[in-house]
């Protein structure tokens, strides 16, 4: 459990980690893609720290802004993706004061559910999705086998690397990569890559926010 | 890299300022600085054109706004859609009244971000539909035609559409045309050097020294198959075929051919190509009614070319007969 | 080499081939293989306007073929003058009686071939007069102007010129103004990347990776400085210095500025410098009152740009401002 | 002396000389002019091989036919400069039977002349009369001196490399290289470097005719 009132380090985090992954992104997209994505999250993500870093903003506040500046100044496939995802996880998480294991899982369903609306892809299409769902179903787990909010987040740290992964022998069924078809099987999808990013900088933002607050988690 | 640059992550907006000031008798800015539209939109009593896509594809997507061409234009990063809000703009540009014609490619980004932008649009009362480009026969077998890009197509696409709304058609008659202008229409095109992303660098990708890439995409996707680099004549073979075959063209149908430049082939080198595609077309008994070459629709500093090829009838030639004037066409 | 040739030796021949066919409407051949007309040549009581150059520079010159353009143009090699056979066929295919203006670059060659030809000419009782464009202000110093290259300010020479033959003024009229615009216009030419002559089959100097190079020649004859590769911005204040200073254009001036990519560099690229040149020269107050931004006279795949600024009157005014219609300037 | 109806051979063994530097000749032409020196050159010349390689034609015949083909095919500054310099020497030869070396020294003067019609270059120019000049004078000279027409032939071989070479230190004052001014020195002159080709394989060309039909020089 962390206060959503001091959860801005955790999305200044996720920034972070997109910036230092920049040049990464850009080279698996450049495989099979157009090879922008690391170019354009990175400029989402950085517009968001840059305006927010010293402005007092909540966790879920914070969601909210970097979705909105995803959606409304990015565009391409991510300004849809990643702002429909964090835009519906702040909806969720609206309100509350403090974000404990379940509410954290609710809102990343809430992320998940609001793509399934605007997107057709599902497991196994080689995309974000391939990274998502997995994490959202382990943190079901978890909280079904009542581990702790730390316990859970390093299992969806885990599902979203392994998720990631499975893409690589996935062939592409949707975005740019998906008119290469057998062609796409063999390198990872650049937005399963960035979502995992995104996921274990949420992840160890919570886990340093939560040790700074030390036993609140 | 040796380019013209300030701030590679600011080359967007700054090429927006100088092509508004150079084409100011055209094109006018609007409230939201990514998207453009024609001094006279909206056009009285006209159904609006509005189209966008990422930047990087000069004269692509702004070079099109004008006189009997699109109304309105939302403007992308490099190889990157527009915002949704940047269509939303552009559609409210674009219309007078009469619905918007939103006559774009298919990518995942834009057709994400073209829908966000209908629903805000239906909201707000504007009536918008679209036409999706999928010309590209090389990016997609053809029973998922659904899945494949758009090209150079896309002009033929707006050249149709726009000229249908100029003659006062309702806006389901102007999708019924630019939607028949796309599907008589394919494209191909052959890669020959891989581009540059002024942000990145450096190519994201390699087409060797010696070897050609084809069935590119304008964004250097990779295309059906890398082969050794081949003559001219060879190239226009194989494309005519390409081409010819998917849609299929056949003896006796009257066309409209569109050769274009990625970008950094020198424009010579697209009427050497020219002469052999007019030479196997004319074998084919195929009748080419129209000709455009040059660098219509390009990928930064790419070389190489697409082949692009819509059948005519009688309303496709009357509309692409039309007078038009934008920065990237111009016609009496 | 990355080019799409088929034999580089004939590569002239097979361009002017596509050429033809791709703007039957605007172009026609001539006897002479070397020779294109325009479909309306020689117009009938106008005095005839005739050019000619080396090939490579698409679209110069057969791109300035058409309406109240050029009526004939000879057809060089790569970089080679056209013989003066060629030009002579030039003469011949513009002239309606009325004598014709042969407005050319400072070329060495041409200089010999024009001459021989206007010998032949004029024992067929063929007048021609001629203008020798020299307005690259980095080719000599400004005490040897008689010694500068002509550069993309021939454009403005063949837009003046053949919009003041159109008016039907007398030779000796047409002649005076195409001379007025070509002495009120400066050029300069920065280049990022050599050109390849396909025949050569690799780059025939070199420019290193971060440098660039000043005053570069249409042909990569070698420029007046090299140094480190510059931002846009300041590309552009070093362009404007040099052209603006040579002439010198001053406080209150009128001008025309054409900004012309080499080849290969992205067009976007062009907007971004010159949003900048607009600027710089908004805050000398000079005014601009025509602009011109794309690839208007190029070298082969060389990456670079050229920057010509011309200072107007009202009768230049009057001339740029004159409909016209070719495949490398369309006017309305 | 040689006959000049012989004499196809020596104009074939300029055309040869001249394929065989097409390349050098297009670097040095690179280095302070646009690099087309050597495609142009060749292409006129192997134009003349092609096209009269089994024809009957006279030495004086066969310089006319290249000079048309270089002034009404090739174009550039060679067309007009060789064209006129082989059409001057070719006028100068018509009728004769046979060249010696009075005949052969008229006629490499006539092409000077003819040059300087169309051209303002003069020696020191940095141009092919830089090569030319000093051939002209070294005939003159061994003329004078009752050399034979074999020894004059090295003697103008001789001067033309040494003229060659001096355009090396001189800075440009016609053509593409004379608007680089100072930036021009320390370099050959292409002109002059096929102008030395050329009159080398002439040499070499009359001089093995002459062994065939032996004493006859
Ligand atoms: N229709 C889609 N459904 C789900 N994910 C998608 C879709 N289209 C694209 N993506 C995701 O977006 C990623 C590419 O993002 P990016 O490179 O930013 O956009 P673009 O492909 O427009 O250049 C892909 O790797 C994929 O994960
Ligand atoms: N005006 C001139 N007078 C004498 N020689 C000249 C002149 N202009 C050029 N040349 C000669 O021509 C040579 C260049 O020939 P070439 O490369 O074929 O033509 P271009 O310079 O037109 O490309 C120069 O090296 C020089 O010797
Ligand atoms: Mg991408
Ligand atoms: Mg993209
Ligand atoms: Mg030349
Ligand atoms: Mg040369």
């Amino acid at each position: 459990m962390f206060k959503n009132a001091e959860g801005k380090s955790i999305v200044l985090n996720m920034a972070k980690a997109i910036h230092d992954n920049k040049a990464y992104l850009g080279e698996i997209d450049g495989l099979i893609g157009d090879g922008d994505h690391g170019m354009n999250m990175n400029k989402g993500f950085s517009c968001f720290s840059e305006r927010f870093s010293d402005k007092k903003i909540t966790f879920s506040e914070g969601l909210e802004e970097l979705g909105m500046v995803l959606l409304n100044e990015i565009g391409g496939s991510m300004g849809p993706i990643y702002g429909t995802i964090f835009m519906e996880m702040a909806d969720t998480a609206n309100g509350a004061d403090e974000i404990d294991l379940a509410l954290f899982s609710k809102m990343l369903d809430a992320g998940m559910e609001g793509l399934f609306r605007i997107v057709d892809a599902r497991v196994g299409d080689k995309t974000v999705v391939d990274t998502l769902s997995p994490a959202c179903d382990v943190l079901h787990e978890a909280l079904a086998a009542k581990k702790s909010f730390l316990e859970a987040l390093e299992n969806m740290k885990a599902a979203a690397i392994v998720g990631m992964e499975s893409t690589k022998s996935l062939v592409a069924k949707f975005g740019r990569s998906s008119r290469l078809g057998e062609r796409s099987r063999g390198v990872l999808d650049a937005g399963a890559v960035s979502c995992c990013i995104i996921l274990c900088a949420m992840a160890d933002g919570i886990k340093k926010l939560s040790s700074d607050q030390i036993g609140t988690i | 890299m040796q380019r013209i640059l300030n701030d590679p992550d600011n080359i967007v907006d700054e090429m927006l300022v100088g092509f508004t000031k150079a084409h100011a008798d055209i094109v006018t800015p609007t409230n939201n600085s990514r998207v453009l539209k024609y001094v006279g939109a909206p056009c009285k009593g006209r159904v609006g054109v509005a189209t966008g896509g990422g930047s990087g594809h000069k004269p692509a997507f702004v070079g099109y706004i004008g006189k009997n061409m699109c109304d309105a234009v939302a403007v992308g990063e490099i190889c990157t859609s527009p915002t949704a809000i940047a269509f939303l703009d552009a559609f409210r540009a674009a219309d007078s009244g009469k619905g918007v014609a939103c006559l774009y490619g298919n990518y995942s980004g834009d057709n994400m971000n073209v829908k966000m932008a209908i629903r805000m649009a239906t909201k707000e009362g504007i009536e918008v539909k679209t036409v999706v480009a999928n010309d590209d026969a090389a990016s997609a077998p053809k029973d998922q035609c659904e899945k494949r890009r758009g090209v150079a197509g896309e002009i033929f696409m707006w050249k149709v559409g726009c000229a249908k709304a100029a003659t006062g058609a309702s806006l389901d008659e102007v999708i019924t045309s630019a939607q028949k202008a796309i599907d008589n229409t394919r494209s191909v095109g052959i890669g020959l050097t891989p581009c540059t992303l002024p942000a990145v660098g450096h190519p994201n990708f390699t087409i060797e020294e010696g070897t050609m890439e084809v069935g590119i995409g304008h964004h250097g996707e990779p295309g059906i198959e890398v082969c050794p680099l081949e003559s001219a004549d060879q190239m226009a073979r194989r494309m005519v075929d390409i081409v010819v075959n998917d849609y299929p063209f056949v003896e006796g149908n009257e066309v409209a051919v569109l050769v274009s430049g990625l970008g950094a082939t020198p424009i010579m080198e697209l009427y050497v190509l020219y002469a052999e595609v007019e030479r196997l077309l004319h074998k084919k008994k195929i009748k080419i009614y129209k000709t455009y070459v040059g660098n219509y629709f390009t990928s930064l500093d790419m070389m190489g070319v697409t082949l692009t090829i819509m059948k005519l009838d009688d309303e496709l030639k009357e509309l692409m007969d039309m007078e038009a004037y934008s920065v990237g066409l111009k016609q009496a």
